[in-house]
């Protein structure tokens, strides 16, 4: 056991080239699929939950298969709560909006008085954005609940 | 009874209250203090005065703080009985201030401030006790009048009396919540109201088994009262400065716990329905073996204070004694007593104090000879036993006689001996003193030159005290008329 | 439709103050402080109109989204709804500023991480308050008690351990109220309290039904630690950073015994919980007794100051739950103005015994000595809280306990007056021993004559503030108990019952 | 013992969670191993999640997603679809799961720094000393 913490620690484990190259090809599309689903969330199955899930798991996936410094140098853990942040104030800033224009939190048929559409449509909009705020959150927690762990939570944030 | 809505109850209570602030505010300068505490007494005193005209003339004066529980205001009202120990209270207390003064500086106390702010907060809530117009206020200030006392009982602060402050607090407070609290929300419970309504508000509303168990819970819970077996709290407390033994030991604190009784026995129970349940009598049998057994106890006491103090756990019970006969002349003797026995009792912590600030004496059996070293305060002292006694010409036989008259009416031969014995017991345990500080000759082989009288500020008090004593013999008038007022009106 | 929002924004407030004070407070610490207090002082005043308007108007309620109940989630603003808003808001804002200069030391460079959590805890405790739907009080009971998780596991020493006692036994209590409220939605096919209500009149009883609310009413107990499952409180409140704990252990708990009044008044009828099982409802009643005695003589053994304070935590959940089941308009008036006073009480003490650990660093019974010399108003507010804990009048816990023991008479239930009489008598041994402690016994310097002058270090303005105005609090609320009671909590009580 | 046999495969599902969950309650109180508390207490809620979302199924019903404009002209006949809001509650109740999931392996993170170890025994026993 103590050696195979050994090894893990000096990444001589996992560190293949087929992998690797896979992960490169794979993280892309995952992403984009991530997005697809986040973005239809409100009219097919999926949502920002699940959509969130998947891009947070692009990350991961990352980290996996190079390590965790590859990984933080593409998204950087500032940016990720900085998203993480962003997402959550998105959500409650959209339902905020909605009762200081008016209407009931989260009753997106309020918006109508910022631009003036449908208010069927404005549901539809303002669902989405509620969705993209849950799927920025979703991705964000994701990807720092792995990292702090599988760091042994010595990144400089965490508890 | 009409009574006039005034803010002059709550002015009697406040003062001294308020004039904690400036007390410890110039806690750095001593004279500036004691000018407070002095100026909160006599302007008290001014004010527990001025309603007394009116009292007399058969009215009062109310005030409501605040609806506190439903039926059940936070309200002061000032009736011919509250009046009544308001004004042996604060009369008294001016005193003591006085008598505190000449104490504290002589033996170079410390902490002084915390001393005289905890005595302003604890007249203060003796006034609201007197002041209370029911039984949750009074509860309230009792409350608060144990609390205050506390850091007067531990002021030494040393072993001794942190023991003696954790055993105060333990009587004081275990028996007022574990067992005033519970009779007093059982007599809620089945009233729907505590207020003190002459007469009482408990008739028909209970079984006699109830009422006995309510009647018992009150006076053992109102261990002020010192009624045995929860006495054990005074004569620990007399580890407190000597001042505090006499005002609150002697007078506020324990007069305070009969008071209570006496408000639950005349205005929650009200005499008629003690006489037709046979409870007055069960009554005074209780309290007659604290009367005896104290008397008793105080007789093999060598230490002047503690003799004292199981003087006060007797006297006491005189008082409830008197209240518990339902005739008139009992419970005429028994309020009476509160007065007489304050002056008479006060007199002789005071002598006590100033024997030990004289010499640093504790003890009877070292007192030998001291009578002639300091004639006044002796003098005073035998005053002050011979009031407790019930002798004339002094106060202590007007209550004493009208006990007496109320035991031959009411036909308990038994009372009458208890009296009488227990009266002889006072005479057995005082006059040896008075008798060995006069007459017996000064144990040889001890220095005595440097004693003398104490200081005119202690001398003075107790010298007016005592004084008191034999004037109330002559003109008791106001007092009497008092009590005649507050129990028929 | 009303368009009154007033109530959502007490809500939302902490909750985008929350990952505002994240974002900003990653910048620069300087934001911490002003968004915090000023998110928490919105609230307070917010909360104390909303209470206005619902004295006024009566019960309001609110559709999240313009879905209408059943369907969309509802929030119910009742009186009792109202009066917790308050109090959560007011303790929060309160201990706030004492937590500020707590974690500034025991924290340094975590604040933002540590308000962040801090503002959702609030946000929770806040939206349990508002719910009224079955459900979303699950997930609002996680998201408070996963925040408190976290701000417990950031104190030192074997705060993490106790942490994750808490977690299993905290998440034992959700899973139960969870699997109840599953038995509901099978019998009725609603989560909406008032719903569920509704139906469940229609329908007969059942063993499904008497296992719906056993698991509910369990699952609360384990997370208001009701003395049998209480063993996971004492150490993590103890071990919890003391700015953590000042808004913890007085908000908690109470709120949890709110919940299990909602759940009793709202989703089940008095008449069902109390009634038709009149040995179970003698039988909790007796639980609450032990409760009480248990934790008080626990509290006894207890030789740090606020290891001790959480022992007593445990007996004063004893004394609601107790309340509660008295079945009485007594009984249940003491136990919802006993949440108000009790959050109040250990907010006081909570906050004493925070000062005092900025200054001394330790709580332990021998560092106390001599403390009112040094902490003079300190020490004068935490008297005043223990008097309140002991229930001597006027402070407001005399109050409270009045109506317990009325209610306890009242119910003939002599066991658990008893045990209330008896936690009183052990609660002024252990406060006046601490106060014996702390005025009379000034260390070997030498008492009685010529103290050495001892330097007065009170604990800083920010600290001191809220404690004095948390005493003063005590006392004022004991004085208007009267109005509160006739004025807001009788309102709370369902009639006929 | 046909009538319980009976009982029992009628209602297998609940059955099932049942065990799952005395499984999950068993890992909590008796493993002394923290992590292995901590995968009792995913057991635990898994059982709760398995209950909920047994509840919702119907015989023959189908997934709840439905065309929009069939579902406009012809209506949706309930049974034909399971119940979607069980499903719906749990994917919240997951949610909260692994959040506590999260926030408990944090936690032991900092007792194994703490300790160097994850046995209860051992910890309390570095704590006696």
């Amino acid at each position: 056991m103590k050696q195979v913490q050994e090894r893990a620690r000096t990444r001589a484990v996992g560190e293949s080239l087929i992998i690797q190259t896979a992960v490169r090809l794979m993280v892309p599309f995952i992403q984009l699929f991530g997005l697809y689903v986040i973005v239809h969330g409100h009219y097919s199955p999926g949502g920002g939950f699940q959509g969130g899930v998947i891009l947070g798991a692009s990350f991961i996936l990352t980290a996996v298969a190079f390590d965790l410094q590859t990984s933080l140098k593409r998204f950087s853990e500032r940016t990720n709560a900085i998203m993480g942040n962003a997402g959550v104030l998105l959500y409650t800033g959209v339902g905020l909006l909605c009762a200081l224009l008016g209407g009931l939190f989260l009753d997106y048929s309020a918006l109508v008085r910022i631009i003036p559409m449908d208010p069927v449509e404005w549901r539809s909009l303002g669902i989405f954005l509620v969705e993209v705020g849950v799927g920025l959150a979703v991705m964000s927690i994701m990807a720092s609940l792995y990292w702090d762990l599988s760091s042994r939570g010595e990144l400089d944030e965490g508890l | 009874m009409a009574y006039v809505h005034s803010i002059w109850p709550l002015a009697a209570v406040l003062l001294p209250l308020l004039a904690t602030v400036p007390i410890m505010l110039s806690g750095r300068s001593p004279n500036l203090r004691e000018s407070w505490t002095l100026l909160a007494g006599g302007g008290m005193f001014a004010i527990v005065a001025s309603m007394l005209p009116t009292v007399l003339a058969g009215g009062g004066f109310v005030l409501t703080l605040a609806e506190v529980v439903p039926g059940v205001p936070i309200q002061l009202r000032v009736d011919a009985l509250g009046m009544f120990f308001a004004l042996v209270a604060s009369f008294l207390w001016i005193f003591t201030s006085v008598y505190s003064i000449g104490y504290m500086r002589a033996l170079e106390e410390h902490d002084q401030t915390r001393y005289f702010a905890s005595f302003a907060v604890a007249i203060a809530a003796t006034i609201g006790v007197a002041f209370s117009a029911n039984l949750l206020t009074l509860y309230l200030f009792y409350e608060v009048l144990s609390l205050s006392t506390y850091p007067l009982v531990t002021h030494e602060q040393n072993a001794e009396a942190r023991a003696s402050g954790r055993k105060y607090l333990t009587y004081i407070l275990g028996t007022s919540i574990g067992l005033v609290l519970p009779a007093m929300l059982i007599v809620y419970q089945l009233t729907g109201t505590l207020d003190f309504t002459h007469g009482g508000i408990l008739a028909g509303k209970a079984s006699p088994a109830t009422l006995s168990l309510l009647l018992l819970l009150f006076v053992l819970g109102f261990a002020k009262a010192g009624v045995m077996p929860f006495h054990g709290w005074l004569p620990a407390a007399m580890v407190a400065p000597t001042p505090v033994s006499a005002f609150l030991h002697g007078v506020a604190v324990v007069k305070v716990g009969v008071f209570s009784i006496l408000r639950v026995v005349f205005d929650i129970f009200g005499p008629d329905l003690l006489r037709n349940l046979d409870l007055g009598v069960a009554l005074t049998y209780f309290v007659s073996i604290t009367i005896l057994f104290a008397s008793l106890v105080a007789l093999t006491q060598d230490n002047l204070k503690r003799r004292l103090a199981y003087s006060t756990i007797g006297q006491l019970s005189y008082m409830i004694l008197g209240a518990g006969m339902v005739s008139a002349a009992g419970m005429t003797g028994g309020v009476l007593h509160i007065a007489m026995h304050a002056f008479g009792k006060i007199t002789l912590f005071f002598c006590a104090g100033a024997i030990y600030v004289a010499s640093h004496k504790k003890y009877i059996s070292e007192m030998d000879g001291l009578g002639r070293k300091m004639p006044i305060t002796y003098a005073a002292f035998f005053l002050g036993a011979l009031s407790i006694i019930g002798m004339p010409p002094l106060g202590g036989f007007l209550s004493k006689w009208n006990l007496l008259v109320g035991a031959v009416q009411s036909h308990q031969m038994v009372l009458v001996a208890v009296l009488l014995g227990s009266s002889l017991l006072n005479a057995a345990y005082f006059f040896p003193i008075v008798y060995r500080g006069f007459f017996a000759p000064a144990p040889a082989g001890e220095a005595r030159e440097g004693i003398r009288e104490a200081p005119l500020f202690c001398l003075l008090p107790l010298s007016v005290t005592a004084l008191c004593s034999l004037l109330l013999f002559f003109y008791p008038t106001v007092f009497l008329q008092l009590v005649q007022r507050a129990l028929f009106p | 439709m009303t368009t009154s929002n007033l109530h959502i924004y007490i809500l939302a407030a902490p909750l985008l103050g929350a990952f505002a004070v994240n974002l900003l407070g990653r910048l620069s610490r300087r934001w911490v402080a002003p968004l915090t207090l000023g998110v928490l002082g919105y609230a307070t005043v917010a909360a104390l109109v909303v209470l206005a308007r619902v004295l006024r108007d009566g019960t309001i309620s609110y559709t999240v989204g313009n879905w209408r109940p059943p369907f969309g989630i509802e929030l119910v603003i009742d009186p009792l709804g109202a009066l917790m808003l308050l109090l959560i808001s007011a303790v929060a804002l309160t201990a706030t500023f004492s937590s500020l200069t707590s974690i500034e030391r025991e924290l340094p460079g975590r604040e933002h991480l540590f308000f962040t959590m801090y503002l959702l805890l609030i946000a929770g405790l806040t939206g349990l308050a508002l719910t009224g739907d079955a459900f979303n009080l699950y997930v609002l009971l996680e998201i408070t008690s996963i925040t408190t998780y976290g701000l417990i596991a950031m104190g030192r020493g074997r705060a993490p351990l106790a942490s994750f006692n808490y977690i299993i036994m905290g998440s034992i209590g959700a899973c139960f109220y969870l699997l109840g409220v599953g038995y509901l939605y099978l019998l009725t096919g609603t989560l909406n309290m008032a719903d569920i209500a509704r139906i469940l009149q229609g329908l007969q009883e059942t063993a499904a039904l008497a296992t719906a609310f056993a698991f509910i009413l369990v699952g609360l107990w384990v997370k208001m630690a009701f003395f049998p499952l209480h063993s996971w409180l004492p150490t993590a409140y103890t071990q919890a950073p003391s700015g953590a704990s000042v808004m913890i252990a007085p908000l908690m708990t109470k709120v949890t015994v709110f919940l299990m009044i909602r759940v009793i008044f709202s989703i089940f009828t008095p008449t069902y919980a109390f009634f038709h099982h009149p040995g179970v409802q003698a039988g909790i009643v007796w639980a609450a007794a032990l409760a009480i005695v248990c934790a008080s003589a626990l509290a006894l053994a207890q030789r740090d100051l606020k290891r001790m304070l959480t022992y007593i935590i445990v007996a004063e959940v004893g004394y609601m739950v107790g309340g509660v089941w008295l079945a009485n308009t007594q009984g249940m008036t003491g136990a919802i103005l006993h949440i108000v006073n009790d959050a109040l009480m250990t907010l006081c003490l909570f906050l004493a015994a925070a000062a005092i650990i900025y200054r001394t660093g330790s709580l332990g019974f021998d560092s106390l000595q001599g403390l009112y010399r040094r902490m003079p108003i300190t020490m004068a507010a935490f008297t005043v809280g223990a008097f309140s804990m002991i229930g001597i009048p006027p402070t407001a816990g005399f109050f409270s306990k009045w109506y317990l023991l009325l209610g306890g008479i009242e119910a003939s239930q002599w066991g658990y007056v008893a045990a209330l009489v008896f936690s009183s008598l052990v609660n002024a041994v252990l406060f006046f021993r601490i106060i014996e402690i702390a005025y009379f016994r000034t260390g070997e310097a030498g008492h009685g004559h010529g103290h050495a002058v001892v330097r007065v270090e009170e604990a800083p303005l920010m600290m001191l503030a809220p404690l004095v105005l948390a005493a003063l609090a005590l006392i004022a609320v004991g004085f208007g108990s009267g109005p509160l009671v006739n004025g807001v909590i009788r309102l709370a009580i369902p009639g006929g019952f | 013992m046909q009538g319980i046999i009976a009982e029992i495969v009628a209602k297998y599902n609940y059955w099932i969670y049942v065990v799952l969950m005395m499984i999950g309650f068993y890992a909590m109180i008796g493993k002394r191993n923290l992590v292995k508390k901590l995968i009792g207490l995913n057991i635990f809620q898994t059982a709760i999640i398995l209950f909920y979302v047994s509840t919702g199924v119907k015989r023959g019903g189908g997934i709840p997603i439905v065309d929009k404009h069939a579902a406009l002209t012809h209506g949706i006949d309930p049974a034909t679809v399971v119940n979607p809001l069980p499903h719906v509650l749990m994917l919240t109740a997951i949610v909260v799961g692994v959040s506590v999931t999260g926030v408990a392996l944090a936690v032991l993170l900092r007792v194994y720094r703490e300790y160097g170890t994850l046995e209860e025994d051992e910890i309390l026993e570095k704590i006696g000393k």
